[in-house]
């Protein structure tokens, strides 16, 4: 395909001497720190005004405090607990599991629902059955869990795994079910085949969709995570399930809402991380 | 009884022992934390401990055989047995006894100012619940399983049952320890019945050391050393209290990274106590109250305990032996 | 000799029971190898249905196509690029797809869209593209295929008049470079007689062959030449008197 | 605007004869009972394949039957609890909180999955928190809702609807996200008002994400009734959750998993359910 | 007299720091009320972009835009119809957004739809639409918001001759009785010539107007008719001049 280029009018990218015009008018390339301001400032003040309203509620005397303690001594007690080497092995411990359970949900949710969205048949028979798992409460695989892995991290991974897979299968397959039609025509006519129609055009055309399942499937690992770790207990590293069922188990408020910090702050470091991907994602193909 | 087959002295076994984090299993707590176990065991027995953090897993981990034996309390130990039509598990020893009592707001001082109150127990048909219902009933009050009768009984969570306590949502609680004693010291509850004073010589099981039927069989000798281990922990626990609540109490805190309040701690121990004897006549009294206030078909608990092993450790040591 | 593509007693149907809409009618047709067909007709004619049953895209409701195992490129009626994909990256896929040698399928991306006029926007993003240049990617993407049979659907529609004569030439020349067998649909009677060997005339609703006009001009043809414009006028007079005597 | 119609060919929808003719080729218009039997048979194969391979794993006598009991003897006790008129109360009690639940997660997760979609500062400030709270588990609220509801249904649904109404917002959020901003440009050249341009661009724009994200919300508000309905136990009605709480603290493998084939079936109900909508709007508008 | 639409020294970059692309330069234009300008330039040369910002899509970058209180309906280049919505719901939909009677709306729907061809299509999807009829349904949705001001972007870009023939004389018409201020982008000089009051040549990247050709052949104006060849031809080559020589 020896196509020698045609004399042709190459539109350039623009008269350069215009553009240094313009960039004179009002509108100064932001600098770094700015634009991490821009970001951070409405989480800022977002929690500032979660905790005003909070200590508000606790100095209106609405409940005492050993039931409802107030954000000072939380945030103390959240102190005292980062600076306690076992804090930090308790995070690590939980954390790397679910880093392990979340990476082999996506693994098995996303080879579940490619082939069960592109599948008629697959897709009538098990479709609606994922939906079903997804909504099987996590303590209902317990004995199942220790059924197959006896009392080893491979429980927790277990039972981790079918709270995520579920929803990041169900999330890949809607995010299939929104590419619009003509995309994957215009792949079926270059000649793709199945493979390549799926790794070229429908994964990446329904990637913001998969993002999105892959954040709702992150809530399930965690949430899964956090009642799965009550099947092994480690001596000296309790983890963060622990940590939360312990506190409730004792009554103890102010330790409750600390973990309840720690897993809201988890929890939005995720969610920071994500919708960066995303929109990144996003802004390269027109979409933000 | 079962026979107490010996695995060869050279062949390195595993034990895999079950407990939990809390008080009603101090026995556990000191023969961990103070080695005795291990000591008894022996070099060619790996001591291998599982904390859990409720009855059901244990029971699902000891059925499915992911351990060999734990300290459970009576009920799972029940279900187990139950469960498996008789044939997993035996419970060879007792741990703990006492530690519950009906605690209640201040204003009330006697069963008949119990009438249209709200009390609480920690679980639909559990042994506290079956106390208290029978208890209720002896005294001439009406309850039923909905909830309903002279007295409503609201069967929650016992963390649950503190919040709710304290805002004054329930008038009482028939409860476990520690949970009793936290009521009384952090919603300024009173005690108006000791579970102990309604059982003959004030017995009634709360902790209880089950084994896998299999494991029995197969390392007997491992069980009777493992029992060893629980006789010197119990003369442990019994002969030196202040030394056990320091240890217990470590234990805790290695496992949960916090320690109990000492306070609570000696408080819960004068309630509570520690014996060899699973008192299996109070478990089968207690099934058979469940079945008079139905909450529990019949159940046969003939053959739920086998204490050979255990009455040959204690004539060992030249202590008395006990009846179940 | 074996036509390049065969359409047999095509019809089509849309839609189930009543609501059924016949598009095309047993329509027959040949192409010979190396063949450049023009396609005029109504908006709505069933042009772009025909082509989308060429390119295996649907399965026809009654007849049947051969392409006699040549494959066919189709370069919708919108340019159904890539948004994921820069330009480039979009012209690059097919060649991606037939496993050309990266350092290879850079080198042609770059000529193709050079020679559609983009050599400046090998970067941009389909979004940050002009209606006509997303449309002059898509050609390049479609030439990009090296298929035996190109399917076009009005693929200088939205092209201002002077870079439509440039890639006519420049259509022109791959055509017959390639041996490329051409069907090619158009909305201008002009420019079907500038490229065409025949204009074929559409009927509408449903779609069905006409009439066809050979087109015996020599090449290279000039857009503004009096003979294209008199066959064009020919063209457009018998398309006319098609959709006119045709609606009620 | 009286614009007068103008003279023109009017496309008719094609000959009826030639419609007619086509009729006969063999493409025969199917009758209802076998469109059913289409929906149905992949569906009753992959139950009945899962019953065929559980069987199997039971009679390899891989784990002793109390632990893992097979589908008939779990099928009987579940037909012996259908028999029970107080299975229906608690099914009924259940389902009645579901609904509730989820019903209040959808106004909460849609007004505010609109109102942080297009605010960017709002967005901002607590987009993040949305999936934080998402990732927190249900028994973390138990405190809180016993505080605000005592032991009541309030804190039921209130566990429930703080489980559900973060995906939900989340699925609105993200399908916003996914509007191709050419039908944004479209409303707004209308001159539709920020309401108009909610209500008849961006709301119908973003349903089939919508209906996405209800799903994954419908899980969340299971998974979370499942655990809040440990709250308040009726004992005369022992709901689903309780239900299954009580066959695991006795121990019993057939009720764990007779209650399991009920959530499993509820689950796979709710999913042929929105599967249904879903196909409608995706057939609407050309995606399927 | 007030102009209807006045562009004052308006610049337009899209993109940030060295990606930054100047798509309009100093644009200055006035379009008098009630009157059909037309704007013909290069493909990517900012005609679209034009339209854009006119219809305040976007902010220009510098300079000014008034309407004057008109309100402006804009015909995008691409059909940008709705697709949950029947042909007939979208024409509908700005009436609903005026608060428009349901009666009168289903009214008006019909008469726009069956003005541009459509009648028997109102309960069709865009998806079940060709290309050229999705275009009319665009350009009747158009006409349904009595807007001033019609911004119109290559509205006939996709749709065969005879049907474009049609629907010039009828935009004429409802031009006329409507007063409208018309700004149309083709790519057809003829076109260009045939509808305009005005036709505006536009240069390329960045986009200007480079010249304008006022246009007095009186009305009606035949397509093929010597006149419109004729001027056609000048605005053409002044075209060609513009995009060859600015080329490289
Ligand atoms: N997916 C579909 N569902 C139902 N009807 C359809 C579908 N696609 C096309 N049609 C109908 O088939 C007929 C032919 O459409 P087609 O797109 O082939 O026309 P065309 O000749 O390409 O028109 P244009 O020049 O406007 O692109 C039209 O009446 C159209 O409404
Ligand atoms: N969103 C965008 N981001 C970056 N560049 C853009 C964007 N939109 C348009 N451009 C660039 O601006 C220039 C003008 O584009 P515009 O769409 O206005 O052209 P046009 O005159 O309408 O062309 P056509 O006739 O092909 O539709 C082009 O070079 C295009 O690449
Ligand atoms: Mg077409
Ligand atoms: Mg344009």
């Amino acid at each position: 395909m020896a196509t020698e280029p045609l004399r042709m009018p190459a539109y350039g990218a623009g008269e350069l001497s215009v553009l240094d015009k313009l960039e004179t008018t009002p509108r100064p390339a932001r600098r770094f720190p700015l634009q991490v301001w821009r970001g951070a400032w409405p989480r800022l003040a977002a929690v500032a005004i979660a905790l005003a309203v909070w200590q508000a509620v606790v100095l209106s005397g609405w409940r005492p405090d050993y039931l409802l303690p107030g954000p000072v001594p939380v945030l103390r007690r959240l102190a005292a607990d980062l600076t306690q080497p076992v804090f930090y092995g308790a995070m690590a411990i939980t954390l790397e599991r679910a880093l392990w359970g979340f990476g082999l949900a996506i693994a098995l949710g996303s080879v579940v629902g490619a082939v069960v969205a592109r599948n008629r048949v697959l897709r009538a028979a098990v479709g609606s059955l994922i939906t079903g798992l997804q909504s099987m409460p996590s303590i209902a695989w317990f004995p199942l869990a220790i059924l197959l892995f006896g009392l080893t991290e491979g429980a927790i991974g277990f039972v981790v795994l079918l709270g995520a897979a579920p929803a990041i299968a169900n999330g890949l397959i809607s995010g299939f079910d929104q590419i619009p039609p003509l995309l994957i025509r215009s792949g079926r006519a270059m000649g793709a085949s199945r493979f390549q129609l799926f790794r070229h055009v429908l994964l990446p055309a329904s990637l913001p969709a998969f993002i999105g399942g892959l954040k709702q499937g992150w809530a399930f690992a965690w949430r899964s995570l956090m009642a799965g770790e009550l099947l092994v207990i480690i001596s000296n590293h309790p983890s963060l399930g622990v940590r939360l069922q312990l506190a409730r188990e004792t009554a103890d408020a102010e330790g409750l809402l600390a973990a309840m910090v720690v897993v809201l702050a988890i929890g939005m470091a995720v969610e920071i991380l994500f919708s960066s991907v995303d929109g990144t994602v996003r802004r390269r193909r027109g979409l933000a | 009884g079962g026979a107490a087959s010996q695995s060869p002295a050279s062949q390195q076994v595993t034990l895999r022992l079950g407990h939990f984090a809390n008080l009603t299993h101090a026995t556990a707590l000191v023969g961990i934390e103070q080695g005795l176990f291990a000591q008894s065991l022996g070099s060619n027995v790996t001591l291998k401990t599982s904390v859990f953090n409720a009855g059901p897993e244990a029971v699902t981990a000891l059925l499915s055989g992911s351990i060999d034996a734990s300290y459970l309390g009576p009920n799972p130990a029940v279900n187990a047995y139950v469960q498996s039509h008789g044939q997993a598990v035996r419970v060879i020893s007792g741990a703990t006894s006492g530690g519950a009592s009906l605690v209640v707001k201040p204003s009330i001082t006697t069963s008949e100012d119990l009438r249209g109150k709200k009390l609480s127990t920690p679980q639909l048909g559990n042994t506290q619940d079956v106390a208290l219902r029978w208890w209720l009933g002896q005294k001439g009050l009406k309850t039923n399983v909905q909830g309903g009768g002279d007295v409503s009984i609201i069967p929650q969570d016992n963390a649950q049952t503190l919040q709710s306590f304290r805002s004054g949502q329930i008038d009482g609680a028939w409860l476990p320890e520690p949970w009793a004693t936290r009521l009384i010291v952090e919603g300024g509850a009173r005690q108006l019945v000791d579970e102990r004073d309604l059982w003959p010589g004030g017995l009634f099981a709360t902790t209880v050391l089950a084994v896998r039927t299999d494991f029995l069989r197969a390392h007997g000798d491992v069980v009777k050393r493992l029992l060893q281990g629980q006789v010197k922990a119990d003369l442990a626990v019994n002969r030196q209290p202040t030394e056990s609540q320091r240890a217990a109490n470590d234990e805790i805190g290695n496992i949960t990274g916090k320690k109990l309040p000492e306070a609570e701690v000696s408080e819960a121990w004068s309630h509570m106590r520690f014996t060899n004897d699973p008192i299996a006549a109070s478990v089968r009294t207690s099934a058979d109250h469940a079945q008079k206030v139905g909450l529990l078909s019949k159940v046969d608990l003939k053959g739920i305990t086998d204490l050979t092993l255990l009455n040959q450790v204690l004539a060992d040591q030249g202590l008395p032996r006990v009846s179940g | 000799m074996r036509p390049a593509v065969r359409i047999d007693g095509v019809s089509h149907a849309f839609g189930q029971g009543g609501e059924r809409l016949l598009a095309l009618h047993d329509v027959s047709l040949e192409l010979r190898k190396a063949e450049f067909a023009c396609l005029v007709g109504a908006s709505g004619s069933g042009k772009s249905t025909l082509l989308n049953l060429v390119a295996r895209l649907d399965p026809p409701t009654t007849g049947e196509i051969e392409t006699f195992g040549s494959r066919t490129a189709l370069l919708f009626q919108e340019a159904a690029l890539f948004p994921w994909l820069t330009a480039a990256d979009n012209v690059e896929l097919p060649m991606r797809m037939r496993h050309v040698a990266a350092d290879k399928r850079r080198e042609e991306a770059r000529q193709l869209l050079s020679a559609v006029g983009l050599a400046d926007f090998e970067a941009s993003r389909p979004h940050e593209l002009s209606g006509g240049m997303k449309q002059r990617v898509a050609l390049a993407r479609a030439l990009a295929q090296d298929a035996a049979i190109l399917l076009m659907d009005e693929p200088f529609g939205a092209l201002d008049a002077i870079t439509r004569d440039l890639l006519h030439d420049e259509l022109e020349r791959i055509w017959l470079e390639r041996n490329l067998t051409i069907l090619f649909v158009t909305h201008n009677a002009r420019e079907a007689v500038r490229l065409g060997d025949r204009v074929l005339v559409f009927s509408s609703r449903p779609g069905r062959v006409a009439d066809e006009f050979r087109i015996d001009l020599p090449r290279p043809r000039r857009l503004e030449s009096p003979e294209v414009a008199r066959l064009a006028g020919l063209v457009g007079d018998r398309l006319r008197e098609e959709v006119l005597t045709r609606g009620h």
